[in-house]
């Protein structure tokens, strides 16, 4: 078998027993040969095209998993997930494309309180998490999204995440300008 | 308003009242940049008012935002020279166009989400990954420097004992070679091997060493063809002499 | 796509997928195609014959492994730093300088019994091997520092251990035959 099969059969093996995506740092230097990666995995995900199962990128690193037109075929084979609140939808959309942000700043583009559990639910799909705390009085803990998320969405990175260039240029992702209703001061950025 | 009533129902479906004055900014079927704030305030206003008249009870931000939007409306309709540190009620009124451009932009950002193929519900990752085995491997961390000062203290710790090791009271091959050696030109006659012993009572162990290498170090003798050997029976007594000047071409093995 | 094309893509995603090795009547009822179940598999497993992942039978059903050449290139090992105990590092010392060495000689060098697993613990991390037996009563094994010890401690050779000259010089390194009960003899290097 020449050298280059045996690398793909090794890149494609190395990702499937890994079972999540793994990072390129990792296959190069499992193939012992960084170099190559590139070419292998361009082939790689040539071969899996069109097939029922695909290799795609998925935060950050490579990974197999079964084709999307082949959902309503497959979901009978799994529990359909509990529905997520609108609530929940929306406080995981605040995060998402304005992270890091507070609770208090997710309270205020939401115009609501956040529900008791709600950032509780989205900890515990584990597609948000704190990090680390605003530098401003009370210093609120900070909100971002997980890895998790990035993958149970089929995203690579959160610049993939649907129309975020168009609303950064409507202006939509800055927190600074909101005046609030009652006329509070929102905190700054970080 | 004809919407009225389907709204009073429907109160509890609202996410605060931000959402609420979306939802009847969607009721102008308009693009949000072009609603008018003014409608949109007093369809909540009226909203609001209708809901009391029915004595039902109001979440305190829903009122806290009813009175603001009073306070916008007066801004508008009653334009007065604005102090230095107020907002103007175009600005105000901008302001809050944008939050509801805003919280749209993430309703619909969040059911963009939701509508992608989403893992583990509509594409699945492999269901059973041997995994990548992980083999841990110990790295010790000694240098050098260790290794000789852990000798060092050892050898000095158990020096003591290194040092009264007793000397083996065993009688050698050697030892029996030296003292052949000073007596061999001196035994022209048949001698018993055991008149070569001059010590006596150091122990069964150096007896029996004697014995051992008294006849090993003869038979060396005459295997060099210095000496020779007779012995007259089985476990009969053994005997030496020097070998003859002229049997010494003989060879023996 | 052409059914079978299609049938193909979803009997592979449905195994994929699952977190169990499936069997053909659940296949053939999610494929609704029970009739053309073997020839999808046949394909199926000469489609992954000879790559990264083979199509297999296991447990009265099929699933994708891993293909079993490729198993030590998966395995993955991580550097665990440790400390060596003293006792440990003592006993190397003991063996590179008096080797060959026996382990009876090694205590009574160190003038104490040697723990459990110190010996074990050198041999696993590649810097002592046995090597011959004395030729004494029991035929003790003897013990010698390896390649992986002289690199490890940045030494081209043995002559090399610092002050093993001076120290043999002081009579520290030759190992007196102690008068032992039976009276036996060390014996010479192997």
């Amino acid at each position: 078998m020449s050298g280059r099969a045996q690398q793909l059969r090794l890149v494609e093996a190395l990702i499937f027993a890994a079972g999540e995506p793994l990072g390129e740092d990792v296959l190069g230097e499992r193939l012992g040969d960084p170099a190559a990666l590139g070419e292998v995995l361009r082939e790689l995900c040539e071969l899996y095209a069109g097939r029922g199962v695909n290799l795609v990128r998925l935060a950050g690193g490579w990974t197999f998993r079964t084709a999307p037109d082949l959902a309503t075929a497959l979901r009978v084979e799994r529990q359909v997930p509990r529905k997520l609140s609108r609530a929940a939808v929306e406080t995981l959309a605040v995060i998402a494309y304005h992270q890091p942000v507070t609770r208090a700043e997710i309270e205020e583009i939401r115009g609501v309180a956040l529900g008791k559990g709600t950032l509780d639910l989205l900890l515990e799909a584990g597609w948000v998490r704190p990090r680390g705390r605003r530098d401003s009085p009370g210093r609120p803990l900070l909100w971002v999204t997980t890895e998790g998320f990035l993958a149970h969405f089929g995203l690579d990175s959160l610049t993939e995440l649907p129309g975020v260039d168009e609303l950064r240029a409507a202006g939509l992702l800055e927190l600074q300008p909101l005046a609030r209703a009652a006329g509070e001061e929102s905190g700054s950025e970080g | 308003m004809s919407e009225s009533a389907e709204l009073v129902l429907d109160l509890d479906g609202y996410e605060g009242p931000i959402d609420m004055l979306l939802s009847l900014a969607r009721e102008q079927k308009v693009d949000l940049a072009k609603i008018s704030i003014l409608a949109l305030a007093d369809q909540y206003l009226a909203f609001i008012s209708a809901r009391r008249r029915l004595r039902l009870e109001i979440a305190a931000d829903y009122l806290v935002m009813a009175a603001w939007l009073a306070y916008l409306k007066s801004r508008l309709l009653l334009p007065e020279p604005p102090r230095d540190d107020e907002p103007s009620g175009e600005e105000l009124a901008e302001a809050l166009a944008q939050r509801l451009k805003l919280l749209e932009a993430m309703q619909q950002a969040g059911l963009r989400l939701m509508s992608r193929p989403r893992l583990g519900h509509d594409v699945f990752l492999r269901g059973l990954p041997e995994g990548v085995a992980v083999v841990p491997r110990p790295v010790y961390e000694v240098s050098l420097y260790d290794l000789l000062h852990a000798y060092g203290e050892g050898r000095r710790r158990a020096g003591a004992q290194i040092l009264t090791i007793e000397p083996p009271s065993l009688f050698s091959m050697d030892d029996a070679l030296k003292r052949f050696e000073r007596l061999l030109g001196h035994i022209p006659e048949w001698r018993e091997l055991t008149s070569f012993f001059l010590e006596e009572g150091t122990g069964e162990l150096f007896r029996r060493s004697l014995l051992a290498s008294t006849l090993a170090a003869s038979l060396e003798l005459v295997r060099i063809g210095r000496a020779e050997l007779r012995q007259e029976r089985t476990f009969g007594p053994i005997y030496l002499r020097s070998a003859l000047p002229a049997a010494g071409e003989r060879e023996e093995g």
